[in-house]
């Protein structure tokens, strides 16, 4: 008990000291925008098009990260599966789902698919993107797995969704190295900004990332729930 | 130090530091998984207030190209998209790892995890 | 022709001799043979005063030279390498022997020719790796903690020669073996400490013999020939060269550091004396006497004076001949008995006779005895030790000489004197081998004790550059100061001295051939078989003397040295507790302890 | 010359595809785990051959830096981008025909395009990312075994490695504030005159999260466990690869951002102690395995210890003595922990039965990281040992030199052991025991004429060394 104590107190002087250190630097909310921030918030919407600056540094001047990002997920996801292959533990047992949840859950899971394409679909000019899109479109898998008794997947369909959503990502960066020059360049023309189709490649690339992230959550969830699959 | 960065600043160092205690005194793996989400999200809670601007809104133009509104910087909102995705990615390996230690050890327990020592 | 070529010429006929121990027994015979043919062949007709460099790396390039001090040296190993490799002829072992034996050769000699302090210490330590080998195919004893205890000694002496390397190199502004200028005094003995510690350990002074007795007693018996008759002489160079090229204005001008050196060489000279009549094994008892020559050794190159520097490098060569002669005949005796305990043999006299000549004129030597090789060294170095004026040492060395001939005396009286054992009855002459290897050895032991002048004429040689002084020799005398000796003379005195009382004996002497009743059994009865060869618990007495000085061995200092080491570690791998909580709270506290280390700045 | 983003896409796109190529034939997965790195390092090794020293860069996105992410390609990242993908190569070639799971190979790729992309990145987030893909990686490496030391490893290791990495994300944001960039050619170049307490605090902060990673006291409690548990193959990945391309962000972060005499020491300092304590544990070990990985984190401690006195002398030869340890180290290891696939599981180091090949192998490996003349370890220890006396610290060489005498120790003691006592023959995997002879070759001609390394070594420390023109290059200007 002391020792927690003792922790807790070495831990509140510290978090208060980098508190004081940072909060004298850095005072809150009177920030100037300088450096690569201006250059976006100044120039983004006149280069790609995209009135979403944030979607603009995420897919498109920042968009290696994002490519990093989506491999990480898919990283941990391949991670998850592999470690968990040959698991050899009881299946969790779910309550047998009522006539309600079974019959609301058929209905609700096509909505939230709509959903989550439309997050995704409208990543260049509202707030979200692919991987929000991508996780409530694995949201409704989700319900589908806990309401729906014996609900299985075709795992071969979810795997070919995951590879192709995730090689056409990379192909679609190399051909901005075909056209432009630079990997995942934007080499289509950006259009009218504010429409849906506009901002280039962005909204292909939240389409993509969509794809790919609600097909990884999905087989992430299936494999947690069954346990990993055979060797 | 006005009061505007104790709460803003502050809370998300509070749970940086709660994360950190959670993972020194817990004896469940489980919940040290935990702390370390606590612990990620209390950096990007960080960032993002690090990157306010007062009394300006998300960087969305929605009123193009009419209104250049002023936006708060896009830049941390950015990186935490991202660094949210990477701390789910540690959170699900980890998470895994903890299941194949129960089957293995029969326990979550770190006491128990000390076959490997000196 | 280089001169290196003679390296690449082992390691060639290493391999040869490698795969010829894989296929069949005449091949390795046959290539043993033609790496003696061609090892001497090379020697003879290539080997010339040459320098030559390659590999070079900005301040570092590989260099050899063939010096005159090289080339003396050089001589003895090949001569200890070929001498060696006869008996080896008898002796079966793993292929990979073969190859180690002729590396330890080849790098052994490329370390003689280095030009460079850099150059000397790589080929060095690959000699040592090769000899580290060579005893991991040992025969006898506990073979791991032996070669593991020779690596150590060796590698923490090359390791602080490396250190003291880099500080010569720092102050010097080269790893020639030239001088350093314009350096403190005691810089100067720090950086000598430094580089000749793995020499010392190579001729195993104490405190650094631990290693030797356990080597000698589980190597090989024909690689102990090379080892103890070749190999040391690295470490003698090494000695040698540091005095004469790089530390000859130190040793001059300083008081101490001679005395030290010497008077180190001569606790070694009568420690290793009293170890040796004590042991009870052949290969020990000859380990510790090969320490305590080389103790002699030391004793003369350190007193730096022109005359006992001479006689420290001619008794290294005297070193090589009576050491391998005794080893051969040793070894010989070994293979025909199985069995390296003096306690388990006797009597051998009329079954190895030529061993016995062997041996014998090795102990007179070794003993110093005029007209042997062991002699004008050993005179020449007494004379040195009173011209200098320090009783205290010669006294010292003086007991030491009389520790020779009491372990000389045990070691001619276990093996060949006395009743033979029953089992020993079909016993014939050591192989043919170990005969030839022992009768070349034999000639040196006279033609150089009656004519030394031949060696020091080569020493003289590359002393005169460093001690400017006059020759003090003629071919078969020795004049300095305060002596004179012609050495035919004094041998024909010592052979009238022995004839008279040999005559004496004849005439007065009264003995009779004992029978085996005639000993007293306390009413036992002894029949014919039983050997009562006085062997166990030979020099008794002594040890009871001596107890407490075997006690004090430096095998526990470093041991305990070890032991230090050993609990540093037990408590540094706490720190890994297995903890993953304690993990994260080293984190926390490095972290704490980052921050504040920024804080002022803040 | 082929664009060296191909390195990272292709990587990336066949990580990608291999659920389908493990589809097609079993096969499939392993080949493009080997055909993979063998393209990285063609493609590594023409850029380094026909470069000149002027850094290449190479951005994405359209847009040049500091606006778009940049890949920054010069000498000294491409020496490291050659040694890691030699690795790689060495792995994937050794354990070609080992049956594996599809999902391990992709593991594998993603570790390598980790390794890569650090090496390659020229952005201190994206920095960031490819640490995360190598760090969330090598945990799921770590743990592939399954067996309870693997989990037990890889689960400390993860817990350790994600607060690090927390903590680095934290300092790279701060520097963001402080300096409007996150190019790190930029970020020089902003704080190349005055530094403010903050960047310090963020430079502690980042430290953090990469000494996790190189395996520095006291943040490397993970990693001997680590090395114990998880399979041969990941432990080379673990010595040879991930602390390598670690240790590479390390120096070049350092040098460019932090070059200030208070993180020299602090580098001096963890590094010593790195190196006391590991080689120290190292001699206490019963297990083998275990004292190799000690000997690993010793081994990254003195060439951080190295790289630290350029803080002393700033002389370059500090560079090159770290950089040359570290090249020695990671083949040297790699020999090292492949051959125990020729051993028996769990070897002690009484170990006995193992047949000679393998032991000639281990003698020369250890050799090597001990430094024995004739081995490519002698001359990093001839430099490192020359530049600690230039520091006039006779103290700390002598220290040295004491840690080496207990490392030569330790590595006898096994060696004696392996060359002694029955030889009992395994089957040797033919394809492991070719890239062993070619890695000790190389050791041992290098140590030899080290020519070869030293050239290629001093073109790589140029470009490090050429601060100046990197950062103008790189960050031309806001």
């Amino acid at each position: 008990m002391i020792r927690k104590v003792l922790y807790f107190l070495i831990l509140i002087a510290f978090g208060f000291f980098i508190l004081s250190a940072l909060s004298a630097y850095f005072p809150f909310g009177e920030n100037v925008l300088t450096g690569v921030a201006r250059y976006y918030t100044e120039k983004g919407v006149k280069d790609l098009g995209g009135i979403n600056i944030v979607t603009s540094v995420v897919t498109i001047y920042r968009g290696f990260d994002t490519l990093g990002e989506v491999t990480v997920l898919f990283l941990s996801v391949t991670a998850l599966a592999f470690t968990l292959v040959g698991l050899k533990v009881e299946k969790a047992k779910l309550p047998k789902p009522t006539l309600i949840m079974e019959t609301g859950g058929r209905y609700l899971a096509p909505l939230i698919i709509l959903f989550g394409a439309y997050v995704f679909l409208h990543g260049h000019l509202t707030p979200g993107g692919g991987f929000p899109g991508g996780v409530i479109i694995a949201t409704s898998f989700l319900l589908l797995l806990v309401t729906q008794e014996n609900y299985r997947f075709k795992k071969f369909h979810i795997t070919t969704t995951e590879v192709l959503a995730g090689t056409l990502y990379v192909l679609v960066g190399l051909l901005g190295l075909y056209y432009v020059k630079s990997f995942l360049g934007n080499f289509l023309k950006t259009g009218k900004p504010g429409y849906l189709v506009s901002a280039g490649i962005i909204p292909i690339i939240y389409i993509l990332i969509g794809f790919k992230v609600g097909s990884e959550m999905t087989s992430a969830l299936n494999n947690l729930k069954e346990g990993g699959d055979e060797h | 130090m006005n009061i505007e960065s104790l709460i803003f600043y502050g809370v998300p160092i509070y749970l940086i530091v709660m994360g950190i205690l959670v993972i020194l005194t817990t004896k469940n793996l489980f919940k040290m998984l935990l702390g370390l989400s606590i612990m990620d999200s209390g950096i990007n809670i960080l960032i993002v207030a690090l990157g306010y601007i007062k009394g300006a809104t998300a960087p969305i133009y929605s009123r193009y190209p009419e209104v250049f509104e002023k936006v708060v910087d896009p830049v941390p909102q950015a990186l935490v998209l991202t660094a949210i995705v990477i701390g789910i990615a540690f959170l699900g390996l980890g998470l895994a790892l903890v299941i194949r230690i129960k089957e293995k050890y029969g326990t979550v327990n770190v006491e128990k995890l000390k076959e490997l020592k000196w | 022709m280089y001169n290196i070529n003679l390296a690449l010429l082992a390691i060639l006929a290493g391999f040869l001799t490698f795969f010829g121990a894989l296929s069949h027994r005449v091949l390795r015979v046959a290539s043993i043979v033609i790496g003696i043919v061609g090892t001497l062949v090379f020697a003879f007709l290539y080997l010339k005063p040459d320098t030559m460099e390659f590999i070079r790396m900005g301040v570092f390039a590989m260099s050899f030279n063939l010096t005159d001090i090289s080339r003396f040296f050089l001589w003895i190993i090949i001569s200890a390498f070929t001498l060696s490799l006869l008996p080896l002829i008898h002796e079966e072992r793993s292929p990979f022997f073969y190859l180690y034996y002729f590396l330890a050769f080849g790098f052994a000699s490329l370390t003689i020719m280095a030009n460079d302090l850099l150059t000397l210490y790589m080929n060095f330590e690959l000699t040592s790796l090769a000899i580290f080998a060579i005893l991991l195919l040992g025969v006898r004893g506990d073979i791991k903690k032996t070669a593991l205890k020779y690596i150590i000694y060796s590698l923490v002496g090359a390791y602080f020669y490396l250190g003291g390397l880099f500080i010569k190199f720092k102050y010097s502004g080269n790893i020639g073996f030239g001088g350093i200028q314009n350096v403190s005094t005691l810089t100067q003995i720090a950086i000598y400490t430094l580089l000749a510690l793995p020499f010392f350990v190579k001729i195993a002074t104490m405190p650094f013999h631990n290693w030797a007795p356990d080597a000698y007693y589980s190597a090989s018996d024909s690689f102990t020939i090379f080892f103890s008759a070749g190999l040391s002489k690295v470490g003698v160079y090494g000695l040698v060269i540091l005095m004469l090229k790089t530390f000859a204005e130190l040793f001059k001008s300083n008081l101490y550091l001679p005395e030290i050196i010497a008077w180190v060489g001569g606790i070694t000279a009568l420690l290793g004396g009293i170890y040796a009549f004590m042991s009870d094994d052949a290969k020990k008892l000859l380990a510790y006497s090969s320490i305590s020559q080389l103790g002699y050794v030391l004793v003369g190159l350190g007193l730096f004076t022109p005359y006992s520097f001479s006689a420290g490098i001619f008794h290294s060569v005297a070193h090589f001949v009576f050491e391998g002669v005794l080893f051969t005949t040793v070894a010989g005796v070994i293979h025909r008995l199985g069995t390296s305990d003096l306690r388990r043999m006797g009597g051998l006299i009329k079954k190895m006779p030529i061993s016995f000549i062997g041996l014998l004129l090795g102990i007179i030597a070794a003993s110093g005895i005029p007209p042997t090789i062991g002699f004008p060294g050993k005179w020449l170095l007494y004379e040195a030790i009173i011209m200098k004026g320090d009783l205290f040492l010669v006294s010292l060395v003086f007991f030491a000489s009389i520790t020779a001939f009491l372990y000389s005396y045990k070691l001619v009286h276990s093996i060949f004197l006395g009743k033979l054992h029953k089992e020993h009855r079909d016993v014939k002459e050591a192989p043919a081998g170990y005969v030839v290897a022992t009768i070349i050895f034999l000639i040196p032991i006279i033609v150089f004790g009656v004519f030394p002048g031949v060696i020091f004429e080569k020493i003289y040689g590359f002393t005169k550059p460093v001690f400017n002084h006059d020759v003090f020799f003629t071919f078969n005398s020795l004049k300095t100061q305060i002596g004179f000796v012609k050495i035919p003379v004094a041998g024909i005195a010592l052979a009238a001295m022995f004839a008279f009382s040999f005559i004496l004996y004849l005439i007065a002497g009264r003995s009779y051939r004992a029978k085996q009743e005639d000993n007293y059994t306390a009413g036992e009865w002894v029949d014919e078989d039983f050997a009562s060869h006085y062997a166990q618990e030979f020099y008794g007495f002594m040890r009871k003397a001596f107890g407490k000085l075997l006690d004090l061995s430096a095998e526990k200092f470093w041991n305990g040295v070890l032991t230090i080491f050993k609990a540093f570690s037990e408590l540094t791998r706490r720190i890994y507790t297995g903890d993953v909580r304690d993990y994260a709270l080293y984190l926390l506290f490095f972290l704490i302890v980052l921050v504040f280390l920024v804080g002022g700045k803040l | 010359m082929v664009n060296p983003i191909l390195i990272i896409a292709l990587l990336l796109l066949f990580a990608f595809l291999m659920p389908l190529l493990g589809l097609l034939h079993r096969r499939l997965p392993a080949f493009a785990t080997l055909i993979l790195p063998a393209f990285n390092l063609y493609v590594a090794v023409n850029h380094f051959l026909k470069m000149d020293f002027i850094p290449v860069v190479i951005k994405t996105g359209g847009f040049r830096p500091p606006f778009g992410i940049n890949l920054a390609v010069d000498h000294f990242s491409l020496f490291f981008l050659i040694l890691v993908n030699a690795i790689g190569v060495f792995i994937a070639l050794s354990y070609l025909l080992e049956e594996q799971d599809y999902r391990f190979h992709i593991l594998f790729l993603l570790n390598l395009l980790g390794a890569s992309g650090i090496i390659l990145t020229g952005d201190l987030f994206n920095s960031f990312v490819f640490l995360e893909i190598l760090a969330i990686s090598s945990y799921a490496l770590a743990g592939s075994r399954k067996e309870k030391p693997a989990l037990e490893g890889a689960i400390k290791y993860l817990i350790i490695g994600s607060i690090g990495a927390s903590f680095y994300l934290l300092g790279v944001f701060i520097l963001y504030k402080v300096t409007g960039t996150l190019n790190i050619a930029d970020i020089a170049l902003k704080l190349q005159n005055a530094k403010s307490g903050i960047v310090y605090l963020a430079g502690m902060f980042m430290l953090v999260g990469l000494f996790v990673e190189t395996e520095l006291f006291p943040l490397n409690t993970w990693a001997p466990d680590v090395y114990q548990g998880a399979y041969n193959r990941i432990a080379v990945q673990f010595s040879s690869l991930i602390s390598k391309a670690a240790i590479y962000l390390l120096f070049r972060i350092t040098f460019l951002i932090f070059d200030d005499p208070l993180f020299y020491k602090l580098l001096l300092v963890v590094g010593l102690l790195t190196f006391v304590v590991a080689e120290f544990n190292a001699l206490a070990q019963k297990d083998l395995k275990r004292m190799l990985g000690y000997s690993s984190i010793g081994q990254m401690g003195l060439a951080v210890l190295a790289f630290a006195l350029y803080g002393m002398i700033s002389h370059p030869e500090a560079f090159f003595a770290a950089t040359l340890l570290i090249v020695n180290h990671a083949i040297a290891k790699a020999l090292l922990f492949a051959n125990m696939d020729n051993m028996s599981e769990n070897a002690t180091i009484d170990i006995r039965s193992v047949n000679p090949f393998s032991s000639l192998m281990f003698a020369i490996g250890a050799l090597s990281v001990m430094g024995f003349p004739f081995t490519l370890g002698f001359w990093a220890k001839i430099e490192i040992l020359g530049i600690l006396l230039r520091t006039n610290l006779l103290f700390l060489f002598f220290l040295i030199i004491l840690i080496f005498m207990v490392e030569a120790f330790y590595y006898f003691r096994v060696i004696t052991n392996l060359f002694r006592g029955e030889t009992v023959c395994r089957r040797l995997n033919p394809l492991l025991a070719f890239s062993l002879v070619v890695f000790s070759i190389f050791l041992v001609y290098q140590g030899f004429y080290p020519i070869f390394t030293f050239s290629w070594l001093n073109r790589a420390l140029n470009a490090l060394l050429n601060k100046a023109i990197y950062i103008s290059i790189i960050a031309g200007g806001l």
